[in-house]
């Protein structure tokens, strides 16, 4: 019944594309709706019953040959992913009732539910092939969506955007298809060529010697990291989202950006742990510049949209941070900070989007000072603002604050004390990482307060010629309109009770999932440190054991695991 | 593996110098606006051929392998008609003497031994498709103006960077010989084969019936006998080396075997039929058919290709009127600032 | 919960504690080895759970004022809510107190907030419930935080009244919002519900100093606050994140048992961990962030944009005391260091800047900049308090200080809001003349008496307690407590003609005024209109409370009522020091009444001869007779570098500009260019790189021409030959 | 005289050929080769270029029977008869076209025909 809630979307895509224009939005919403209450009521299932972490798992032989299989199944992380998915459907077609020209409302709901069947497959796929499917085919409806629906330079920031993560992906894959290679070829008890994530997961590491870990890693990292965006890879995002719909944006924000952190988290983890842990704070580092230079960039950006996108670049230095932090903290902070980040930032973008719907700019030269003139648009800015500079009591404050802990916990042995460190955690990260993190948040107030301020606060700037054509668009209120308020109240009341009772609904969901993630990831580096110790002993041995046997110096012991 | 100077069929050395005069002639011979040298490049590269066929000679001479006088009349009959071909201004003229090279190369078959190719080549080759070639040269060649009879089309006066174009053909030339020779060297060497049996022994037909007739005349066969022959297989029980031959009186019986149903019969040597000797057209047929059908059928397809396409190519054409065409083919060819087109 | 019994080592101090005051006796205790280890293992009670509602109350009240402003609500009925719903927060937390027994802990827990756990080891999991820890300390705090808020909030329905409508719901919102925020800060039963409430008060005095947000001046003033608070913060996130992974706990009755018990979670003893004086000094910064000490006071001055009611209540009483809480909160943490790294830190960091203040408060002449830069200065004396292990005298000082400077920021305002806006020393003068003035003037009174510490007033004890205290440690104890002592009263002169300056120059006089820039009227025929009778009532109760203040040192224990509290809570210190200080030779406690006194008057006669108005209100000796011509005038040019750099608040402003934020700009701006450039500009390269390459070797390798590409086979075939040749054969 | 026929009728391979003469039959069919090839490209009438690949052609053939001859089978004649079959094809065509080329440019010159560029 996984599928129904990929194939339901598709069924609604086509619906959408046969029926005429006018209808186009209303299917779409009935689509997205029927959409989240079915997976509600999936996932709701989900919860209570008991049983393994990965239920819901169908299985489609596709290609037996190559052992090649399209099997659904989902855990507590992916369920949580494909409920914030679900909400951010209908969300989007509400926020982009207006805002699409009626003579192409087909082509864009339509491609919007492709969209959305996409990202459900993503996240349910329980083996390589669905996920790398699914995880391709999410490019092109958004290519198509930026393409025909962007504003000025569209075309170039689409292109960019697929030409960009396709190249990654496909560098991806090539890690991936080694794995799986890898595990076919010679892991014991697996018969032949398997796509199939858990069986890869059981035997990746232990399979993989540590130089091999160090390609997949590397090559897995170009694919989600781009993604992510993580630092050096990041620049396709602030055009792409300039460019982008207001759909367009939350959807991309929302989603697009968890698919490269859940790759990371299904896939880099498991799979290469050894070399996960060796290159962690190389890529923390990564993380954290990406929080502060994107940060730094933010205050200094005149495009509000730009803004937010360098922002969430920003944020997004802290979800990758967690995850590098190999503890349950930083894991359930990365999970959670998914979630959270899907949630503010997305309302942001919405926000921004009905602005742009009235004003047509996004250049805060030229506009600004609402509070006066849209008091119901500020209070929500000031609201999601808030929740995005991670204030406590909103939901951004719970995962920035895990994220922070997980890297400030997760520490090496590094002073004569540290015995006395009984809250550390095993990791590969440090206090260090933690502070800086932490210096992160300073920066994140101090360019989300300058957008507020100069969006909402001081008098009232409005573009010069924003007075005559306001009779051509369908003419919208002033404020926000019942319809768009409600797209952003279930947003606000998700980020009210993420952040008061964050342990009730989230923590607790993804408690054993984490706990287990964490534990897998601590026995495989144990297992290789040990296994890598017995060879350097046995190494030490031979060459105690025939010092006379002069001129083959021993040869150098791989400290991996020898396959 | 460079092996020894000495086995070399020709003294590398001698064969580049040979080769650097060959192309010095040749670049001499080229047609050429003016006065040119034509005749005494030609007399240079004929020199440096018969340099590089001396060369091989004396080292043949030494081994007693000199092929037969024709080959030095042929082979330098087609070179030279090869290189007059290629630097002779006159298309016609450069077509005769293709003739020739042909007809000379068909002599250099017959000296191997290979009649049917050699008819073959003049019949279809020099007869059929270079008298095509003549009668299209004839059809494309401008009727030379009155004043000027033996004007010639400035495409054909000049060859076209023959320098650059010579060095390299004789750099192949050079390079061809001696991988050519060194290959050559470590060829498996041919013992004699009794090359009739190999044929006979695929045509058990052939032979069959001529020697069931003798022996059936000299009586020494029984008329109810028959050759002993084995259709599952195809084998016939003649056994050329002590020249007896197996008859049995059964039915497509087995071999030897057959206990009271075969016998050995002696051939005297004179009804051993002495000129079955396979031809070289039987020969040549045996291989085409029974080693290369697919072959056959394949290049039967090329030669329907080919007659389509000619067809088609030569359909006539819609008639634009003549002024038109030229226009267009003028704006084609000259890539002019497009001049107000009519 | 974990009944843990009163153990015989609370006891023995508390003997000790109120043995007679006789120096022999004291010195003995004293003698006692090093301040014992704090550690208030009071008996736990588990408390009703009504005790939710004194957050919650002003939560609803947020809510209700919310949907009022849906329906665009003119009326003042968000005041009268917010009023109402924190006075009975007030009387809640009254009751409570009532109730309490003492010396007990009452805790309640509404539901877990962040419960992550990821193994059975005490450090595996991290607890912190939505949940409360009522002890002396928190309640002594709820009281005047409730209590104050609600009078305020009266006053404020008045002062804000030209602004009904949106405006005032988005004031009252905020303002319930903070006192929420404020309560679960100190109620909070662990570090993580205290950051709650942390960054709650940084929000609500971001969206209260930023109200006017017509004003650039007030919006940059907010955004300030929220920023250099967060600078603050980021110490208190560290110095928790540390705790957590010494202690394997937040929570506060858990952290002290294993203080009390004198080992980190895993058994090392704490005094030869370095996180003893590192966690305590990562709090410290988060406490001096929020209660604008040392570095970062910056932002309280500028606050003075908000609305008077927000500067009184926030940026006067509640909210920067909350440093002080935090403090006293830690104090077993504190006085767990051997070496009081932490607390000597304390001790100097607040009594530079109370000094530091006093003396930019001299040489303003904006009353409420003025009200700004005591308040800072009084923190730096609470922080001294805390340092030099007088906790008594700090709370107590925290206790009176939020009265007395609550009177002085309402009289204030009330001048601002009669004067439309005018601020001024120069253009206001005589005020206790104009009709309706006379109960401001008279509570502008009391509250610069006890701000100065004229005897027996509030202000004159809280104050002594901490100076004396300062000279009763040792300096082996607190590195240079004496000096500090010294400091601490010279500060207390100035503090004293700085308040006396204001009131002998504005209050008292020859009447003269001009009104204020937002005036709406034409400026001839202005004339100031007194305050009604909201803003009297409160004024009146604030005077009363102050007074009454003073009466709290005489009931209750030998500290006075504080010391009752401050007994019964976590921040109780042992003064069992070695050296018993002397001053003069004698105790100082009992001759630090006469010196304050000494000091205090001399600042006021020096304000008196310096602006005093001629007459009996100048005391005598005073000469000014217009508003803008005082005596000092002439000092100051006198004094030229000096006085313009105080007036100029040391440039400190410009400074900071100057090291932090153009440099921070200058990054920014590089960034984003090295960003488009450089970063976009790879990618653009590689991206475009096929395009040229296919265009170059387009035109020149495809020429149409047979001849070429037969040259080019040929030559192909040579070269390979060649190489064949030479390579192969 | 008759033995010369004699000679010439060595019609079923009795001795098999020496390795040295077979390289002269090998020189004389690169000679050719080489020829064919210069003529292709020096020659800017499109007829003679086909006629050069004719020889070259030739040239082919020659090597081919030459080896037949020393290998002693029929191999190598077969072969010959294909690549008559080809050379005729593609005179056939070749020719065809030159008409066609022709009838368009009235002229041969191969470097007329140069759009095909860039």
């Amino acid at each position: 019944m996984l599928v129904l809630l990929i194939l339901l979307p598709l069924v609604f895509g086509a619906v959408v594309l046969l029926r005429p224009n006018a209808e186009a939005r209303r299917w779409a919403l009935l689509g997205t709706t029927l959409c989240l209450v079915i997976g509600a009521f999936l996932l709701g299932r989900f919860f209570t019953s008991e049983g393994g972490p990965m239920k819901g798992v169908g299985s489609f032989e596709w290609f037996p040959a190559l052992g090649l299989s399209l099997s659904v199944g989902v855990d507590s992380v992916a369920v949580l992913l494909i409920a914030l998915t679900l909400l951010l459907g209908p969300i989007c077609v509400g926020a982009s009732w207006t805002a699409i020209p009626e003579s192409r409302a087909r082509l864009f709901f339509g491609w919007l539910l492709v969209l959305q069947a996409a990202m459900v497959g993503v996240f349910a796929a329980r083996d390589l092939v669905m996920f790398y499917t699914c995880f391709e085919f999410t490019l092109l409806p958004m290519f198509v969506l930026i393409n025909e629906f962007g504003s000025t330079n569209r075309h170039k920031a689409a292109t960019k955007f697929f030409l960009y993560t396709f190249t990654g992906s496909i560098i991806a894959l090539a890690g991936l298809v080694y794995t799986a290679w890898a595990v076919g070829t010679r892991a014991v008890g697996v018969d032949g060529f398997t796509m199939d994530i858990a069986t890869l997961t059981e035997h990746a590491s232990r399979v993989l010697s540590l130089r091999e870990q160090g390609f997949v890693l590397a090559a897995m990292l170009c694919g989600f990291a781009v993604k992510v965006p993580l630092f050096p890879l990041h620049t396709w995002l602030p055009l792409a989202h300039t460019e982008a719909p207001t759909a367009g944006s939350v959807i991309l924000a929302g989603v697009l950006l968890k698919l490269g952190t859940y790759g990371i988290y299904r896939f880099v983890l498991p799979f290469v742990p050894v070399a996960v842990y060796e290159h962690a704070p190389a890529i923390a580092v990564l993380a954290i510049i990406g929080i502060i230079y994107a940060g730094l960039i933010c205050w200094v950006q005149t495009d509000v949209k730009k803004l937010v996108a360098y922002s969430s670049v920003s944020h997004l230095g802290f979800c990758v941070l967690g995850l590098f932090a190999l503890n349950s903290p930083g894991l359930t902070g990365g999970v959670l900070y998914m979630i959270n980040h899907g949630l503010s930032t997305g309302a942001l973008f919405l926000l921004i989007g009905f602005m742009y719907e009235r004003y047509h700019t996004r250049d805060m030269r030229q506009i600004g000072g609402l509070g006066a003139k849209m008091p119901v648009w500020s209070t929500f800015m000031v609201f999601f603002v808030m929740a995005s500079v991670g204030l406590p009591g909103l939901n951004g404050f719970i995962s920035e604050f895990l994220c922070t802990m997980g890297a400030f916990v997760s520490h090496t042995p590094w002073t004569a004390g540290e015995a006395a460190q009984v809250g550390a955690t095993w990791g590969p990260l440090g206090p260090w990482f933690g502070f800086a993190a932490g210096t992160g948040v300073i920066v994140a107030a101090i360019y989300l307060l300058t957008m507020t301020a100069k969006m909402v606060w001081g008098t009232l700037r409005e573009p010069p010629d924003h007075a005559d054509h306001d009779d051509d668009g369908p003419h919208l209120p002033v404020d926000l309109t019942a319809r768009e308020i409600m797209t952003l109240a279930p947003i606000a009341a998700l980020c009210v009770v993420f952040g008061l009772f964050p342990t009730q609904t989230l923590i607790d969901a993804v408690r054993t999932d984490i706990n287990d993630q964490v534990a897998f990831v601590h026995q495989r580096v144990e297992e290789a440190a040990t296994s890598a110790g017995e060879h350097l002993a046995a190494a030490e041995q031979t060459r105690t054991e025939a010092p006379g046997s002069a001129g083959n110096p021993a040869e150098t012991v791989e400290p991996g695991v020898t396959p | 593996m460079n092996t020894a100077i000495a086995e070399l069929p020709i003294n590398p050395l001698l064969l580049y110098v040979a080769c650097v005069l060959g192309a010095i002639g040749v670049i001499l011979a080229m047609p050429r606006k003016g006065v040119s040298p034509m005749v005494f490049g030609g007399l240079l590269a004929a020199a440096a051929g018969g340099l590089i066929v001396l060369g091989l000679t004396s080292h043949a001479e030494r081994h007693a392998q000199t092929p037969s006088i024709f080959f030095y009349i042929f082979g330098l009959l087609a070179l030279g008609a090869g290189l007059r071909m290629i630097t002779h201004p006159k298309p016609v003229y450069a077509a005769l003497y293709f003739i020739l090279t042909i007809i000379a190369s068909s002599g250099l078959y017959l000296l191997l031994s290979a009649e049917f190719m050699a008819f073959a080549l003049i019949i279809i080759y020099a007869g059929a498709i270079l008298i095509t070639y003549l009668f299209v040269i004839m059809l494309a060649t401008l009727p030379p103006s009155e004043d000027d009879m033996d004007a010639l089309a400035t495409y054909d006066a000049s060859a076209r960077e023959p320098i650059v174009a010579t060095f390299a053909g004789f750099t192949l030339l050079a390079v061809l010989t001696t991988m050519l020779f060194r290959g050559t060297l470590s060829l498996p060497v041919r013992h004699g084969m009794d090359s009739s049996d190999a044929i006979l022994s695929k045509l058990p037909g052939k032979v069959e019936d001529n020697l069931s007739a003798s022996l059936h005349a000299a009586e020494l066969m029984t008329p109810e006998e028959h050759i002993a022959r084995q259709v599952d297989v195809g084998r016939v029980w003649i056994d050329s080396a002590r020249r007896r031959v197996l008859v049995s009186r059964g039915e497509n019986t087995a071999g030897p075997d057959q206990g009271e149903l075969v016998r050995w019969v002696d051939v005297p040597a004179e009804m051993w039929p002495a000129d079955m000797v396979g031809t070289n057209v039987e020969g040549v047929g045996l291989n085409l058919l029974a080693d290369h059908p697919m072959t056959i059928e394949i290049a039967g397809v090329i030669l329907l290709m080919a007659m389509l396409g000619a067809t088609v190519l030569a359909r006539k054409q819609v008639d634009l009127e003549e002024e038109a065409k030229a226009r267009q083919a003028r704006h084609l060819a000259l890539d002019v600032v497009a001049e107000d087109v009519g | 919960m974990r009944m843990t019994t009163i153990t015989e080592a609370i006891i023995s101090a508390a003997l000790a504690q109120h043995g007679s005051s006789g120096a022999g006796e004291a010195v003995a205790a004293h003698a006692a080895g090093v301040a014992e280890h704090a550690g208030a293992a009071l008996t736990s009670v588990d408390g009703p759970m009504w005790l939710g509602l004194i957050p919650l109350l002003p939560l609803l009240g947020v809510v209700i004022i919310a949907i009022l402003a849906c329906f665009n609500d003119k009326s003042k009925l968000p005041a009268w809510i917010s009023v109402g719903l924190i006075g009975v927060s007030f009387i809640l937390t009254l009751v409570t107190y009532l109730g309490w027994d003492g010396h007990s802990v009452i805790h309640t827990r509404l539901w877990e907030w962040i419960g992550l756990s990821w193994g059975d080891h005490p450090g595996q999991t991290l607890s912190s419930g939505f949940a409360f820890y009522f002890d002396g300390l928190s309640l002594l705090w709820m009281l005047f935080v409730t209590g104050l808020a609600a009078l305020i909030g009266l006053y404020a329905s008045e002062y804000m009244e030209h602004d009904l409508g949106l405006g005032y719901c988005r004031f009252f919102a905020a303002f319930c919002l903070f006192v929420f925020s404020m309560s679960c800060l100190v109620m909070g039963d662990n570090l993580l519900m205290l950051f709650l409430g942390w960054e709650g008060v940084g929000l609500c005095s971001y969206l209260l100093i930023g109200y006017f947000y017509k004003k650039k001046t007030a919006v940059d003033a907010g955004m300030k606050a929220f920023i250099v608070n967060r600078v603050g913060d980021l110490g208190l996130l560290m110095g928790m994140l540390l705790t957590f992974t010494t202690f394997g706990t937040v929570e506060y009755d858990a952290l002290f048992t294993q203080i009390h018990a004198g080992t980190t979670a895993s058994g090392v003893p704490l005094a030869d961990t370095w996180q003893v004086w590192a966690i305590p000094l990562l709090l410290m910064g988060g406490a001096f962030g929020k209660s604008a000490q040392m570095f970062f006071y910056v932002w309280l001055p500028d606050a003075m944009e908000g609305p008077t009611p927000v500067s009184a209540l926030i940026h006067a009483a509640t909210m920067v005391t909350a440093g002080v809480y935090l403090v006293a909160r830690m104090m077993p943490l504190y006085t767990a260091d051997p070496n009081h790294v932490a607390l000597t830190a304390v001790t100097w960091g607040g009594t530079i800047t109370a000094f530091w203040a006093a003396t930019i408060a001299m040489a303003q002449y904006d009353i409420k900049r003025i009200m700004g830069y005591s308040t800072i200065s009084q923190l730096g004396y609470m922080f001294a308090g805390l340092g030099v292990l007088a906790t008594t005298g700090g709370v107590f000082h925290v206790f009176t200080h939020a009265f007395f400077k609550a009177t002085l920021f309402l009289a204030c305002g009330a001048v601002m809001h009669g004067f439309a806006g005018q601020l001024d020393m120069r253009k206001l003068s005589g005020l206790w003349k104009i009709p309706g003035f006379q109960i401001t003037v008279i509570a502008m009174l009391i509250g610069c008496l006890n701000l100065s510490g004229f005897p027996f007033t509030g202000g004159y004890f809280s104050k002594d307690m901490i100076i004396a205290e300062a000279f009763v440690t040792p300096d082996s104890v607190i590195w240079g407590s004496s000096w500090a002592g010294w400091l601490l009263l010279l500060t207390a002169g100035l503090t004293a003609y700085y308040t006396f300056r204001v009131f002998f120059r504005v209050f008292v006089g020859p009447v003269v005024y001009e009104p204020g820039e937002d005036l709406h009227g034409d400026a001839e025929h202005f004339h100031p209109h007194g305050p009604k009778w909201a803003i009297n009532l409160v004024l009146t109760l604030l005077a009363v409370g102050c007074i009454a203040s003073a009466g709290l040192y005489f009931v209750g224990g030998e500290h006075g009522w504080t010391g009752g509290m401050v007994h019964a809570s976590s921040a109780v210190v042992e003064t069992g020091h070695g050296k018993h200080g002397l001053l003069f030779g004698k105790n100082p406690h009992e001759i630090m009444f006469y010196i304050s006194a000494v000091f205090g008057f001399g600042g006021i006669l020096l304000a008196a001869w310096f602006h005093g108005p001629v007459g009996l209100a100048g005391l005598l000796i005073g000469n000014r007779t217009k508003a803008d011509v005082v005596r000092m005038d002439p000092i100051a040019r006198a004094i030229r570098p000096i006085s313009t750099w105080a007036e100029h608040k040391w440039y400190v402003d410009e400074f900071y500009h100057l090291v932090l934020v153009t440099p921070l700009k200058v990054f920014a701006y590089l960034f984003s260019w090295f960003d488009k450039l450089v970063v976009d500009g790879l990618v653009n390269l590689f991206g475009g790189m096929p395009k040229v390459g296919s265009d170059v070797i387009g035109e020149t390798t495809q020429t149409g021409v047979l001849h070429d590409y037969a040259q080019r086979m040929i030559a192909g075939v040579a070269v390979v030959l060649v190489v064949v040749v030479l390579v192969v054969f | 005289m008759t033995d010369a026929v004699l000679m010439l009728a060595q019609a079923d391979f009795p001795t098999p050929m020496g390795v040295l003469t077979l390289n002269h039959y090998l020189f004389v069919s690169t000679a050719m080769f080489a020829l064919g090839l210069i003529g292709f490209m020096t020659r800017r009438n499109l007829i003679i270029m086909f006629l050069c690949t004719e020889l070259m052609f030739q040239a082919a053939g020659l090597a081919l029977i030459a080896f037949g001859r020393y290998h002693l089978n029929f191999d190598g004649q077969t072969f010959v008869i294909f690549i008559l079959t080809i050379a005729a094809a593609e005179a056939a065509m070749a020719l065809a076209l030159v008409v066609l080329l022709f009838r368009r440019r009235e002229s041969l010159d191969a470097d007329l025909w140069a759009e095909l560029k860039g």
